[in-house]
């Protein structure tokens, strides 16, 4: 891996703004007015119950769903308009949920995709074996092959095949074991340490969350309802937001 | 696009006036032919002629002293497009007269209107042959006529005893190619195929094939003019089939237009070009004059359209006016002498024919090699005398 | 809303017998018109309006299949040759005398019906889409034609079928009778499309999957009109062929189908009088145009095409609609029909007797298992929340409930019968409804023809006319009222607010009066006020009809309100089943929601 | 030999035909009704390249440009704003069809025109004499069909080619530049139908309706392939196999419309085709 390629130029730390955003689907608004700061090289948990707008956010700073309100702007210039392709090569990371793999493409493929130019393939596969390096041996095998685990450690590699400066994780670790959810935790804190990498996290595994984030806010019905700092004693705090 | 539209229909309104006054009204001859659809390649050439035989009669005094003018319209080669073109012809243009030539499915679509249109009709096309109407002459060629000179040459020069059919499969390539079986077995050969493709099929690889095993010693084939005829003609030269080779369904034009692929075919006409009487030759230059550079090769359909014309003045004349009943009665018994040589249509509303055997050449030029003196139709329409 | 039902029933007669007079008024006027028409135009353009009304005919079938019920259709050239040439063998072997008239008009009839019936059972099926159905549609033209060419003597073969017997008119009266015809059908199309009915085709359209859980079988009306429609194509094929004395294989032909389709999109898909005055008005010009500017009139004529479809998808009608306003529409509560509370079904007696039962019910998509060994028993009067983190199985198991077509392994019984196989319209009638998440309805529709389509599995729909009354269980009606629905009638769904809509697909399932109503998350998206409504009807029903409710469910402040057992779905098994205290006070349940729980 | 020589030989036509309308299909998930018209287009360039003097073999890689450009006019103004209305587009670009036959016919008139044989004579294949071009036609597909496959599995293209037609929604998440993908592959869609077009011209005429006849077969084993190349293969061999030996031992007739009711029977069963796998 090589440290020079990961340091962030000046100004360029992917800090988040969204101001009042307001999006949907069709004739429902499911994010009614979300404002959000998430700081150069902070990492923001985002909790709540299904439904609630959580996705739709994310969905909505990359451009994949129409902004109805307000505004979003990545280290201070607005994104609104812009194609998730430019986004791309703004250096926004994301990590999706649903359907999240090419599962009849090869893993090699599906890393490949994540980068604009095979020039780049060579340096950025080294660096993501670094963290997964059950991945170099397998590279021809087809993502559908994975076990569940290892499909959501290709979705995270394949997020850091950017270099993000902004890495938008969407549910990464949703029915996985400890010991994977312990792996995926500790590649993001060392990717932020070594590259100042900004991560907005959306979970429902709040021990997780409270793990890896510096923040938690918590969305009700397309608002953010309760923020505070990811301690450990905010866990009651939180829990009650989002179970039984 | 709306305005355009809107001049467009304005054009055609003006079309249906301006006949209106002229001090004496002229004779209008209806002409429904394939502007559109597969007769248009041919099409162009019949309208030529068509103006020529116009030109010439209003040149020498037109017809009881009235001048002839034509009204053409498209008939889209096939029946909903020859229905509206006949209505507009009988009903709005008023003609006096449709004399054309037109796919078999055209002709039948317009029968009813000019029944019902009291019109007489003289047909410019060969056909299958049996189409009947007591307003409808016909003054070009059918099986009974085409198909003997081409089976007797091959049967004595080629000493051709087992034949090969191949058609497109519609009535004019079913038609030609059952009369010609039943011409071929009464003189002594034999039939070993007979295949047919859809009109529109283009994948005649199965049936050369067949052709292929059958070994015959000629090849008849009698497709749907155009696109049949020419894959038919390039996927046999492909592979490599160089039987006798009798076309029934080529014109002089499409078999030049073929360039090598058509070289050997023969064909079977009541026109060649290269006919030489002083009236073809007459004609030729008369046509050449005529159109120069833009002139259609004239061709075993144009022509029988042109004499058509000459038909008509003469009836009207023999007649004394153009009144239908009349014309009708007086069209079997005129006569003219055109590039075809002497035409009447004395035989239930058929003519009697000279027809050419021709092969085409290297060079795609089409020469004559045997003459066929008045062939007789046959008995066409029985009821009709 | 009782005190709002007497306005309505007294303002609605007045206007309403106008606008369901307007059809017939429209069609009287027509048909006079064109009865004096011929004796003022000239003979040619008698004979081309005849032919361009007999096409009219065609353009109103295509419409219904297309424009109405959404299947794209390049077949009914198909059917109106069939129809024609039936006619024209018969009455050119036997002669036009009044019996083989009678006969041929049978057969034109008869034959393109069941010829469609075969396409129509061909094309429609579960799970068919819709452009299979149109793949279809193509092949059967090209077939027909083929057989037309094969043909030899019977059909004429490419010169097609001439000197026939036909009726004995002049063009005047077969401009009549095609005048006769079109007005006809036009207007029993019309009639049919505004009828209760009629709106099911757009239902069909709008959202079949809709209309299978209503427990109607979308499949078969769409074979239905196949059928019909064909019939009626061959009656204008019958009229054709006597009125042209001639018909020929391009009558039949694909390029034909496509020229119909290119007429009624043009003047407007799913009007009606758009595709019967576009393909009037451009076979008109055509025949005057073509003549002399073959290939321009076709360069024209595909340019306009592919322009409006692209810019302009609601054909001419559209322009005339936004200009003049003139097409009829519905204006709110125009046409709304009077509610009435129906007598109550016996209260189901909570029983020990399960209503639903699962047992070792398993799920995989190809290696992954998204549900395992769920043992499961519902009984009347239960109200069972089904709750668990994202990917636990919930929805699936809802679809698995519903759906019997789904593959499975395990059993799932209703009431003791096994759903194994049945289609979801099937499973409705064993009495047991769904609510989707993403409220499921008809967006062209108003609100009471929805319920209408509620009631139809029940009730029957009208072929012919709208119902003047909506007869809706006291359930349902109460929905409606808490939500306002009540007040909305005749509203058209489009228009109707997200917490409305769910309102109501959860009204109209009710008015299934099911005896299991299985809900996935019909809170979702709802404001507080609008969670509280829900969450009271759906007690009234359990408690005091003694239905089943089975509920998929995130809003845990909601569940705990309304439960009466709770079941717990984890990375699809059943991992707790119990009363809500039992559930709420777990730990395990707060594991799962933390992010543990796993083996 | 002969039957066989048949057999494959014309599903190779058949795939030639077809594989423009399948890029476009399997990627666009849109029929594009106007392949016709450009097989048209690029015989019509033969037309020309033979008018020009130029050798023949010319018009292959010139109607895959003109044909090429001409999709990529089509696909920004016709094709673009019908993505969410694909009955639509079907419609739209049936219309486009007429406009083009049209357009060829008011340019270089209704006439059957003349090319000139790429290759013409027999070869002998294990005893058979066999038309040279219908081998040369075998081999055009050979090298068309792995020529296409190499492009989907080892280019960039390709990758986001493929990317679009599993999962548009994520390859747009992961900044691929969807529109772009479309664009392109309507275009290599168009500019091989136009090469195909070149490729039919001494087995057919060449007329401004030429394209018409093989849209519809070409069509129906688009719609058994549904999207997969392979499985396009395999339905030209199978299909073109029952055209073949239907039209050998029953009836030329009933082999010419076997690929459309044979399809619309496979779908009915097997609603993705041959594309099981």
């Amino acid at each position: 891996m090589t440290e020079a390629a990961r340091r962030l130029e000046p100004g360029m730390g992917g800090e988040l703004e969204l101001r009042d955003v307001v999006s949907g689907y069709g004739a429902i608004s499911v994010v009614k007015g979300v404002s959000l700061h998430v700081g150069p090289g902070e990492i923001v948990a985002l909790l709540g119950k299904n439904g609630m707008g959580k996705t739709t956010t994310l969905k909505t700073i990359l451009g994949m769903i129409g902004l109805r309100g307000g505004a979003i702007s990545v280290d201070s210039v607005s994104v609104v308009g812009l194609a998730p392709s430019k986004l791309a090569a703004l250096g926004v990371g994301y990590a999706p949920q649903e359907q999240p793999l090419f599962q009849d493409m090869s893993i090699r493929d599906n890393l490949r995709l994540a980068i604009a130019s095979d020039r780049q393939l060579p340096a950025a596969l080294e660096s993501v074996f670094g963290y997964f390096p059950f991945l170099k041996d397998r590279l021809a095998q087809h993502a559908g092959t994975l076990s569940g685990g290892e499909q959501k450690m290709l979705i995270l590699a394949r997020a850091l095949m950017l270099r993000p400066r902004l890495l938008l994780i969407d549910e990464i670790t949703e029915g996985l074991q400890p010991s994977v959810i312990d792996k995926i935790a500790s590649v993001l804190l060392n990717e932020r340490k070594k590259s100042g990498v900004t991560i907005l996290l959306v979970e429902q595994n709040l021990d997780f969350a409270l793990k890896v984030a510096d923040r938690w806010a918590v969305l009700k019905l397309g608002q953010i309802d309760d923020e505070g700092p990811a301690e450990p004693n905010e866990r009651e705090r939180v829990l009650r937001h989002l179970s039984v | 696009m709306s305005t355009r539209l809107l001049f467009s229909v304005a054009v055609a309104l003006a079309a249906g006036v301006t006949v209106a006054a002229a001090e004496e009204k002229p004779i209008l001859i209806g002409v429904p032919v394939g502007l559109s659809g597969a007769n248009s390649v041919v099409a162009p050439s019949v309208v030529q002629s068509s103006e020529l035989a116009v030109e010439e009669i209003n040149k020498a005094g037109g017809v009881l002293g009235r001048k002839l003018a034509l009204e053409i319209a498209d008939d889209g080669s096939g029946a909903a497009g020859a229905q509206k073109a006949f209505d507009s012809l009988i009903y709005a243009k008023k003609v006096d007269v449709l004399i054309s030539m037109e796919t078999s499915a055209a002709r039948n679509a317009g029968l009813p209107a000019i029944t019902k249109g009291r019109k007489p009709y003289v047909y410019t096309s060969f056909y299958e042959g049996k189409s009947c109407n007591k307003n409808m002459f016909v003054d070009a060629w059918v099986p009974e006529q085409q198909v003997p000179p081409v089976v007797d040459a091959f049967n004595k020069h080629k000493g051709a005893k087992t034949y090969f059919l191949i058609g497109s499969d519609y009535a004019f390539g079913r038609g030609m190619l059952s009369f010609a079986r039943g011409y071929i077995e009464k003189t002594g050969g034999k039939v070993v195929g007979e295949e047919y493709l859809p009109m529109d099929g283009s994948d005649w690889t199965s049936i050369i094939s067949k052709l292929k095993e059958a070994k015959p010693d000629a090849l008849v084939t009698s497709t749907a003019g155009g696109a049949p005829n020419v894959t038919l003609t390039k996927q046999l030269r492909g592979a490599g089939v160089s039987l006798p080779f009798a076309n029934l369904a080529v014109d002089e034009g499409t078999a030049k237009s073929m360039g090598k692929d058509a070289e050997g075919v023969y064909l079977s006409a009541s026109y060649v070009t290269g006919i030489d009487s002083p009236e073809n030759k007459a004609f030729l230059t008369a046509m050449k004059a005529k159109f120069g550079e833009a002139l259609r090769t004239p061709n075993d359909l144009s022509v029988p359209q042109y004499e058509a014309i000459y038909l008509y003045k003469a009836a009207v004349e023999k007649a004394g006016g153009t009144d239908t009943a009349k014309v009708i009665e007086a069209l079997p018994g005129v006569s003219f002498t055109g590039p075809r040589g002497v035409i009447t249509m004395s035989k239930q509303h058929h003519a009697p024919l000279t027809m050419y055997l021709s092969q085409v050449q290297a060079d795609g030029a089409v020469n004559v090699v045997g003459t066929f003196k008045n062939v007789d139709p046959g008995d066409q329409c029985p009821k009709l005398n | 809303m009782r005190n709002d039902a007497p306005a309505l029933a007294t303002a609605a007669p007045g206007r309403w017998r106008l606008s369901s007079a307007a059809p017939i008024l429209v069609a009287a006027l027509a048909a006079a018109a064109l009865w004096v028409a011929p004796s003022v135009l000239d003979p040619f353009a008698t004979n081309v309006l005849t032919r361009s009304m007999i096409y009219a005919v065609l353009a109103v079938t295509v419409d219904l299949l297309w424009g109405f019920m959404g299947a794209l259709t390049f077949g009914q050239a198909a059917f109106f040759g069939i129809g024609a040439y039936a006619a024209a063998m018969l009455l050119g072997q036997y002669g036009g005398a009044p019996q083989w008239m009678a006969a041929a008009l049978g057969l034109a009839v008869a034959v393109p019906a069941a010829l469609g019936l075969a396409v129509g059972w061909l094309s429609f099926y579960h799970r068919s889409t819709a452009l299979y159905a149109s793949v279809v549609s193509l092949v059967v033209p090209i077939v027909v034609v083929q057989l037309i060419y094969s043909g030899g003597e019977w059909t004429g073969s490419s010169s097609g079928l001439v000197g026939f017997d036909v009726l004995p008119f002049e063009i005047e009266g077969y401009f009549r009778l095609a005048a006769i015809v079109m007005v006809a059908v036009t207007l029993a199309a019309w009639v049919f499309a505004r009828s209760d009915a009629g709106r099911a085709l757009v239902a069909v359209r709008d959202n079949d999957a809709r209309c299978a859980y209503l427990g109607l079988d979308p499949k078969r009306l769409q074979v239905v009109m196949t059928t019909v429609l064909a019939g009626v194509a061959g009656l204008a094929g019958f009229v054709f062929a006597n009125a042209s004395g001639v018909v020929a294989p391009e009558n039949a032909g694909f390029l034909f189908g496509t020229e119909l389709v290119i007429w009624v999109a043009l003047g407007g898909r799913g009007t009606l009088l758009g595709p019967v005055l576009g393909t009037i008005g451009i076979d008109y010009l055509g025949a005057n145009l073509s003549g002399d500017l073959p290939f321009l009139w076709q360069l024209l004529l595909g340019a306009t095409f592919v322009a409006v479809i692209i810019l302009l998808p609601g054909g001419l009608a559209e322009i005339a609609k936004r200009a003049f306003a003139v097409l009829p529409s519905k204006g709110a509560e125009e046409t709304a029909p009077r509610l009435v509370a129906r007598p109550p079904k016996p209260i189901q007696v909570a029983s020990e007797h399960p209503l639903l039962t699962v047992s070792g019910l398993a799920k995989s998509y190809g290696s992954l298992k998204v549900l395992e060994n769920i043992d499961l028993a519902i009984r009347p009067g239960e109200l069972v929340s089904l709750v668990g983190p994202n990917g636990a199985g919930k929805t699936t198991l809802m679809r698995c409930l519903s759906d019997g077509t789904e593959p499975i392994s395990g059993a799932i019984t209703v009431d003791g019968a096994p759903i194994a196989g049945l289609a979801p319209d099937r499973i409705v009638a064993l009495g047991v409804g769904r609510k989707f998440q993403v409220a499921s309805v008809f967006e062209s529709l108003t609100v009471a023809e929805c319920l209408l389509l509620a009631r139809a599995s029940q009730d029957g729909l009208s072929l012919v006319g709208q119902a003047g009354t909506l007869s809706l269980p006291q359930a349902a009606l109460d929905v409606m009222r808490m939500t306002g629905l009540d007040r909305l009638l005749g509203t058209s769904v489009r228009l109707l607010s997200h917490g409305q809509k769910q309102a109501l697909e959860l009204s109209m399932v009710v008015a299934l009066e099911p005896r299991i109503i299985l809900l996935d998350e019909p809170t979702a998206g709802l404001t507080k006020a609008e969670r509280t409504t829900i969450g009271t009807v759906l007690k009234t029903l359990t408690s005091d009809l003694g239905i089943a409710a089975v509920l998929v469910e995130h809003d845990l402040d909601f569940v705990r309100e309304i439960s009466s057992r709770i079941v717990v779905l984890h990375q699809g098994r059943l991992v707790l089943d119990g009363t809500v205290d039992e559930v709420v006070g777990s730990e395990l349940v707060k594991t799962i929601y933390s992010g543990g729980g796993h083996d | 030999m002969l039957l066989i020589l048949d057999i494959m030989t014309t599903a190779a036509i058949l795939f030639v035909v077809a594989i423009g309308l399948l890029a476009i299909f399997g990627v666009l998930k849109i029929i594009n009704f106007a392949h016709g018209a450009w097989l048209t287009i690029g015989a019509y360039c033969a037309v020309v390249t033979a008018q020009l003097g130029f050798n023949p073999w010319l018009a292959l890689p010139l109607a895959f440009l003109v044909g090429g450009a001409l999709g990529g006019l089509a696909e920004l103004f016709i094709i673009r704003p019908l993505y969410r209305r694909p009955l639509d587009a079907i419609l739209a670009t049936w219309g486009l069809g007429i406009v083009i036959g049209q357009l060829i016919t008011l340019g270089f008139g209704r006439d059957v025109q003349f090319t000139p044989n790429l290759l013409s004579g027999t070869v002998t294949v294990l005893g058979t004499d066999y038309s040279a071009y219908r081998l040369v036609a075998l081999a055009a597909a050979l090298v068309i069909g792995v020529a296409f496959a190499a492009t989907m599995e080892g280019t960039r293209l390709g990758l986001s080619a493929r990317a679009v037609i599993m999962n548009e929604t994520l390859a747009r998440g992961l900044g691929i530049d969807t529109a772009r993908v479309r664009l392109i592959t309507f275009m290599i869609g168009a500019g091989l139908a136009a090469l195909a077009g070149v490729l039919l011209t001494p087995l057919t005429s060449v007329d401004p309706t030429m394209g018409v006849g093989w849209l519809i077969g070409a069509f129906m084993l688009v719609m058994v392939a549904n999207g997969s190349l392979l499985a396009l293969a395999i339905a030209c061999l199978l299909f073109g196999a029952a055209q073949v030996l239907i039209s050998t031992f029953v009836s030329p007739i009933l082999g010419s419309i076997a690929i459309a009711i044979l399809a619309a029977l496979v779908l009915r069963v097997s609603p993705k085709g041959f594309a099981r796998a």
